[in-house]
């Protein structure tokens, strides 16, 4: 083992998206067998840093990235994921890459599988060559003992328990002789707690061999039962790089969340101590990637309440639970009375309404124009901008009615277009959302969810969207519930935020309380 | 590796098309005629026969009074094949075998049996063998290709003022 | 306890469910069986000339299925690539079995290119690919009737009259294929109590089932499988997708092709221009109602297939004028059952893939009633 | 000097935008008609003639065509079940007939008669594409297929009498085709009917698809129309503001079938004759690629579509026989339009960019 030149150098990386700079200036060095923690909110910048480290395309087409990876101290560039590969370097992802209807060694050797030649091959080439099953099966054995977690390697990935498919794929990463360096992608997100463990000791297994792994989680416990160094990331500055025996959770957690501006007391108001508005009872939502798991929160009537937490944790199934996109059970109370859950409608009905994060799947409509875009939900709940024809039995469109209230919108709103004809998929990113806000204000709703309103807008559109949403609670007095990974958005707008961690609610604080609590409550239970 | 590749390639096309080659040459099917017709050549008169049988492989395959036509399909450019000759009422049978080649292609030819049975040299006797051209048909024949149907456009047409 | 006992039956169910098909024809067949008054003689006969006529030309089928194209309707294109080397063939006079190998030899070339351009299509068109290959069937079946019926006698050389339209250029209506009918069927033939079995076309079906299970051991089969499950996972690993998927689509459309040639040297005759445009439709139902589906099919199902859907469809005219007085009623059912199955197969493919996406939440709700007990 | 050529350079992009926009295969069929157009008078074929030709069947298909557009408002995809509706369409003819209608009440009584079957099949249909989403296009192709062939079977079994449409001698079962001249045969076509020279118009069929296209028109401009039209451009949206999106594309293939039911009936009153049995397996095709043709795609349609993709499909369906045999005596005029129809679905099924989501 040399010591002299590191496995990995990363040096003054850089990294923007169209004039948004996503990563700045970041070092960092990696030994052999030496496992590092990545640690960091969403949108911290961790994953483009991996994206540059493993080749992936979306970098090179959206303009490279500036500095150098040194890989034996050689300046390396990879083009895509398979020159990152062959120089020995593996990702588990977070979503699974495996065939579904293969058994475990099948997709251990996935396109690398032992082969026997054939007269056939001689004709029509290697790819007629037989597969080697004994050999194949030899070698995904021989991983799986690497990785020193038991799995079965005649079972099909179907069949097999979420953890079990995690560890094919850190079996299959180990097949490949030339590994030297493993990123794991919050691998631990869907594992048991023994699975878990499992997983840490095959790391420290990993690391004895001469691996190298980054290592990238929310559990902070793991990262120091395992890792050797934590290097945390925060708004794509890499704050701090430091010896995992040097420091603790609760310091993690505030390098994690802590602005280094230290909380500007804003003149927020009181919370308003009024009755509750909407009473959400033991729900659970299968929304993909976005769990909720036996959730009761209290809205007051005229608050803004935030949601937030990191990806992944449930917080954006809540509003599309409740709101019937997705399949949820429970008890949703709004008002006194119970709002039945499934049933879009009748939440509209009831003067809620719903900002999506999803702007472009369910937010609009992008090849129709503005006007129907605003005025749809408004027309179709409450009858709105219709003119009644033929003695009420038809009801038919007010275009005037229609392009008046849009024009009122594009006003308020500051909507950038070139007319209410616009189609939407022609339009900005910050000002969709504002379309979608139009649409959601046009509802006249008494109680509005937003979702990440400010998810892809830029700076500019993000305060004018924060503002509309503020002066929307404070002139007509609508709660509001906002959904946000941001938390410094929350904190400048919410009266309380609601906390959710691995599909729960972690705990509810007056917005006025430090980052570091968080911080706290958003690792409490993540899963 | 990869020209070995190439070279087995180039190996196994080439014996596709030897294959096809050779089944063009094996499986060419001809048609011979058994003529037992009378024939002048040279000044010369060869008279039909009373009877004649013809075998191929050992199967009969015409059986031959006078001026009576018979054939026999087959395979390949040539043609063994046996005859049986009774020249009038009573005689005993002569059997005559005889290999005759075709040209690859012809579709079938035509043997005058006296002339052959008489020695001739084989223009004499061979004659290329003709399809009579039949007038009548065509009016059956009409293809209709209706994808869609639409076989009313003409009709459509027809009742147009 | 009684949670169990739900789940065995509705495990019993599923196996009725997934096998749904098959077992409603077995029912059939055996309601028509009687009252067709067929012996048995002449109906094994009959299911053993269907058997060797059709079996090769619905195992084309497998590959596509396997590399997840669905059902490859653009088979078609491997019968019109047939149906033009036995054309030639037929204009060539080559007769007998070599007619029959120099038709499949020289059919591959032809099937390979037309396969070639489907598999592109349906690269374009990914994820709506049946549609896709039903459209380009017709699709070519125009370019066919313009080489066949307009370009054969004038451009491309045509020499015999019997072939040839009296007009002078283009193909009749019906080619007569005497010369080679049965040659590959009769040779090695033998008869078990009055039922004729032909070896040597039983042989080459049964050779092509081993070259597909050989095949699927391959390093290309292999590929093919982990495509059809999953493009994106596939190409990651590093697997050229767009070229497997061509790829299964060529070797489908050379095997239709060769099946052809296999299906009209039994027919003996050869309709221009429809021999094409229902077997496709044919082979696809034959292989469903053998229980196969969109996503998966084996040779077991090929083979059951053919059997049970061509006894449906011998059975089904003197059934129905049996029935109904009507000989017609019963040709008019077999093909409404053809249909009918495909129809039914692909409704059951679109709602199990719906019903797949499903079902999470009951789960979670579930957990929490756990959560609640504990 | 530099201005001028800036103004040319955005004026031939804008140009060049139309173009993409209008779509090469459809240039490509409109500068072919426009050409046969041009070399029509040359072949010997007379202009009038052929004008009147094309208007003529675009008076027996639009309809037909129109069929196609309630179900790609609702995102149900192209009809390719089109014969589900043809179907009932016959039936109202035929029951029509067999219960003694003539002339045009035989018509309306058609209309009358197909409707309640238009409504059923149409609720079975629409419930079964409900099931499943997103395969819409290839099933509906099979369950047309499949009902087309059960009726072939119905129209030799139901007990129909009447001796001009059932077999003479064994009095079972209808005729392949038989004409309706006593009965509905050319009753819009003839109405109000206008002849200049040799021109002829057929005002009534005309005006009949003018009264349909507008409902339509008007249905689209309603509440549930604006409805449909959001739950085909974005079902999810649709969803979450609201709708019932199974309901709303269930209304829209009931009254695409209904469409279809009234669309063969003036497809028949045209042609004079009605054919059954195998007849209607052909006749979606012919209608899918016309509506493509005018500009449609597989969630887009307009009624502007509609009347354009019938002319330019029709136009060449009637012209290109006429003109192919004037000039070079060879009808390729079959193989044209199998290729060219085809040609376009493929075009349509190959676009990448279906719907922007």
């Amino acid at each position: 083992m040399s010591n002299q030149v590191p496995l990995l150098e990363l040096k003054n990386i850089k990294k923007d998206f169209f004039g948004n700079q996503v990563l700045e200036d970041i070092n960092l060095t990696l030994d052999e067998g030496e496992v590092l923690g990545l640690v960091g909110e969403n949108g911290a910048g961790k994953s483009t840093l991996m994206k540059i480290l493993f080749g992936m395309t979306d970098i090179r087409d959206t303009g490279g990235y500036g500095g150098d990876v040194l890989l034996n101290g050689q300046k390396v560039l990879f083009n895509s994921p398979f020159d990152a590969l062959a120089a020995g370097i593996g990702m588990v992802h977070q979503e699974f890459s495996l065939i579904p209807g293969f058994t475990a060694t099948e997709n251990i050797l996935l396109n690398r599988e032992p082969q026997r030649k054939s007269v056939a091959s001689e004709v029509f080439g290697e790819r007629l060559n037989t597969l080697n099953r004994k050999e194949m099966s030899t070698q995904s054995s021989e991983a799986i003992a690497k990785m020193g977690v038991h799995i079965e390697s005649d079972m099909e990935i179907n069949d097999m328990p979420v953890g079990h498919k995690q560890f094919t794929e850190i079996a299959r990463e180990l097949s490949k002789a030339q590994l030297k360096l493993l990123i794991l992608d919050e691998p631990t997100a869907v594992l048991t707690e023994q699975e878990a463990e499992a997983l840490l000791d095959s790391i420290r297994g990993m690391s004895k061999r001469g691996i190298a792994v980054i290592f990238i989680t929310h559990r902070l416990q793991e990262i120091l039962n395992v890792c050797n160094k934590v290097a945390v990331m925060r708004d794509g500055v890499l704050v701090k790089d430091v010896p995992a025996a040097e420091t603790n959770i609760s310091e993690i957690t505030r390098w994690m969340v802590g602005r280094s501006v230290a909380d500007t007391a804003q003149d927020r108001r009181e919370p308003p101590e009024t009755e509750t508005i909407m009473s959400i009872q033991r729900l659970w939502v299968d929304m993909p990637g976005e769990t909720v798991r036996d959730v009761n929160l209290e809205v007051r009537r005229g608050e803004i309440l935030g949601i937030g937490g990191l990806a992944g944790q449930g917080k954006l199934g809540i509003p599309n639970g409740v709101m019937g996109l997705y399949p949820a059970g429970g008890k949703v109370i709004f008002e006194g009375k119970e709002i039945p859950l499934n049933q879009p409608r009748a939440c509209l009905d009831s003067r809620l309404a719903f900002v999506s994060e999803d702007r472009r799947g369910v937010g609009l409509l992008l090849d129709e124009s503005l006007e129907w875009n605003i005025v749809f939900p408004a027309m179709q709940i409450h009858d709105k901008f219709l003119k009644p024809r033929l003695g009420g039995l038809v009801k038919w469109r007010d275009e005037k009615a229609i392009r008046e209230v849009t024009a009122r919108y594009i006003d308020d709103l500051k909507i950038k277009c070139t007319s209410s004809k616009q189609k939407a998929k022609e339009l900005s990113g910050g000002n969709q959302q504002k379309v979608c806000l139009a649409k959601a204000f046009a509802l006249e709703p008494n109680f509005l969810f937003v979702s990440e309103p400010t998810r892809g807008i830029d700076v500019g559109a993000k305060a004018l969207v924060l503002k509309a949403l503020e002066k929307f609670n404070r002139e007509s007095g609508i709660t509001i519930v906002m959904i946000s990974s941001e938390l410094e958005e929350l904190r400048q707008i919410c009266d309380r935020i609601a906390i959710v961690s691995g599909g729960r609610i972690a705990g509810i604080l007056p917005a006025s309380r430090s980052s570091e609590a968080f911080g706290e409550l958003m690792v409490s239970s993540v899963v | 590796m990869n020209k070995r590749r190439i070279l087995f390639s180039a190996a196994a096309i080439l014996l596709l098309i030897a294959i096809a080659a050779c089944m063009m040459v094996i499986g060419r099917g001809h048609t011979m005629y058994f003529d037992n017709k009378k024939l002048e050549y040279e000044g010369q008169t060869y008279d039909t026969y009373r009877r004649i049988n013809v075998f191929v492989g050992g199967e009969q395959v015409a059986k031959l009074s006078a001026k009576d036509r018979g054939m026999a399909t087959f395979m390949g450019q040539k043609l063994s094949f046996d005859i049986e000759v009774t020249k009038e009422k009573g005689d005993e049978p002569v059997t005559y075998s005889y290999t005759v080649k075709v040209p690859y292609k012809e579709d079938g030819i035509v043997l005058n049996l006296p002339g052959m049975i008489a020695g001739l040299p084989e223009e004499a006797y061979t004659t290329v063998f003709v399809p009579m051209v039949t007038e009548d048909e065509g009016a059956d024949e009409e293809i209709v290709i209706d994808e869609f149907g639409m076989s009313d456009v003409t009709e459509g047409e027809d009742t147009e003022p | 306890m009684n949670n169990k006992n739900k789940t065995a039956s509705g495990k019993l169910l599923n196996l009725l469910g997934n096998n749904a098909v098959p077992i409603m024809f077995i029912i059939i067949i055996a309601f028509c069986i009687p009252i067709s008054g067929f012996s048995s003689l002449f109906l094994l006969n009959e299911i053993m000339t269907r058997l060797s006529r059709n079996t090769f030309l619905i195992l084309s089928l497998l590959i596509p299925i396997m590399a997840g194209m669905g059902l490859n309707f653009g088979m078609t294109l491997g019968a019109m690539a047939a149906e033009i080397a036995l054309i030639f063939t037929s204009d060539w006079q080559i007769w007998g079995i070599p007619g029959i190998v120099l038709a499949m030899i020289m059919s591959i070339p032809i099937s390979a290119v037309l396969g070639l351009v489907c598999g592109k299509i349906l690269n374009a068109a990914k994820g709506r690919e049946m549609i896709t290959s039903y459209i380009i069937s017709f699709f070519m079946n125009g370019v066919y009737q313009l080489v066949v019926l307009y370009m054969m006698g004038s451009i491309i050389p045509i020499v015999h009259n019997n072939i040839k339209l009296p007009r002078g250029y283009g193909v009749r209506a019906s080619v007569d294929l005497t010369r080679i009918r049965k040659a590959l069927d009769n040779v090695l033939s033998v008869n078990i109590g009055g039922v004729n079995i032909p070896v040597l076309t039983l042989l080459i079906i049964a050779a092509m089932c081993l070259v597909i299970v050989w095949f699927r051991r391959t390093k290309l089969g292999q590929d093919m499988r982990a495509v059809g499950q999953d493009m994106e996972v596939a190409r990651a690993a590093g697997i050229d997708v767009e070229g497997t998927r061509i790829i299964s689509i060529v070797i489908s459309t050379v095997l239709a092709g060769i099946g052809m040639v296999i299906y009209l040297q039994n027919m003996g005759d050869m309709a221009t221009y429809s021999s094409h445009s229902q077997i496709g439709m044919f082979c696809i139902a034959a292989l469903l109602v053998g229980g196969a589906s969109v996503d998966k099919a084996s040779i077991g199902n090929v083979f059951l297939g053919v059997i049970l859907f061509h006894t449906m469809f011998i059975l089904a005219p003197s059934a129905g004028a049996k029935i109904t007085g009507n000989e017609v009623v019963g040709e008019y059912f077999r093909v409404f059952v053809s249909y009918g199955v495909i129809t039914v197969a692909l409704v059951m493919y679109e709602t199990k893939k719906r019903r797949a996406k499903a079902g999470m939440g009951a789960q979670l709700a579930a957990a929490q009633q756990e959560g609640d007990k504990r | 000097m530099s201005e001028v050529k800036e103004i040319k350079r955005t004026f031939i992009d804008g140009v060049r935008e139309n173009l993409k926009s209008f779509g090469l295969p459809r240039l490509i069929i409109t500068a072919f008609l426009l050409l046969m157009f041009i070399i029509a008078p040359f072949t010997g074929a007379n202009f009038w003639v052929q004008i009147t030709n094309v208007i003529n069947r675009f008076s027996w298909n639009a309809v037909l065509v129109l069929a196609m557009v309630p179900m790609v408002h609702s995102g149900c995809g192209l009809n390719f079940g089109l014969p589900v509706g043809i179907i009932a369409g016959l039936l109202g003819a035929t029951l029509s007939i067999e219960w003694g209608f003539i002339g045009p009440m035989s018509f309306v009584m058609a209309i009358v008669i197909a409707t309640p079957f238009a409504l059923l099949f149409g609720l079975a249909y629409g419930w079964l594409l409900n099931k499943i989403k997103g395969g819409e296009m290839m099933i509906a192709t099979y369950v047309g297929f499949s009902v087309v062939s059960f009726f072939c079977m119905m129209w030799l079994v139901l007990p129909y009498k009447k001796p001009d449409m059932a077999w003479g001698f064994e009095g079972t079962g209808l005729r392949t085709t038989f004409p309706i001249d006593k009965y509905y045969g050319g009753v819009l076509s003839n109405f109000l009917r206008i002849q200049i020279g040799r021109l002829v118009i057929p005002t009534g069929a005309l005006l009949f698809f003018a009264l349909l296209a507008l409902m339509i028109w008007a249905f689209l401009h309603t509440k549930t129309g604006t409805a449909m039209t959001a739950v085909g451009s974005n079902a999810t949206f649709a969803r979450a503001a609201g709708i019932n999106v199974d309901r709303i594309r269930m209304l829209s293939v009931v009254m695409s079938t209904w469409l279809a039911a009234v669309g063969i009936l003036v497809y028949e009153q045209g042609f004079g004759f009605v054919q059954l049995y195998n007849a209607p397996f052909n006749m979606a095709l012919p209608a899918v690629s016309a509506i493509l043709i005018g500009g449609a795609t597989a969630n887009k349609a307009s009624i502007t579509n509609v009347i354009i993709g019938t002319i330019l499909f029709q136009g060449m369906v009637t012209m290109t026989p006429t003109v192919m045999n004037g000039l070079i005596n060879l009808d390729i005029s079959e193989v044209l339009r199998v290729v060219v129809s085809n040609g376009m679905i493929l075009y349509a099924l190959t676009r990448k960019t279906e719907a922007t989501r």
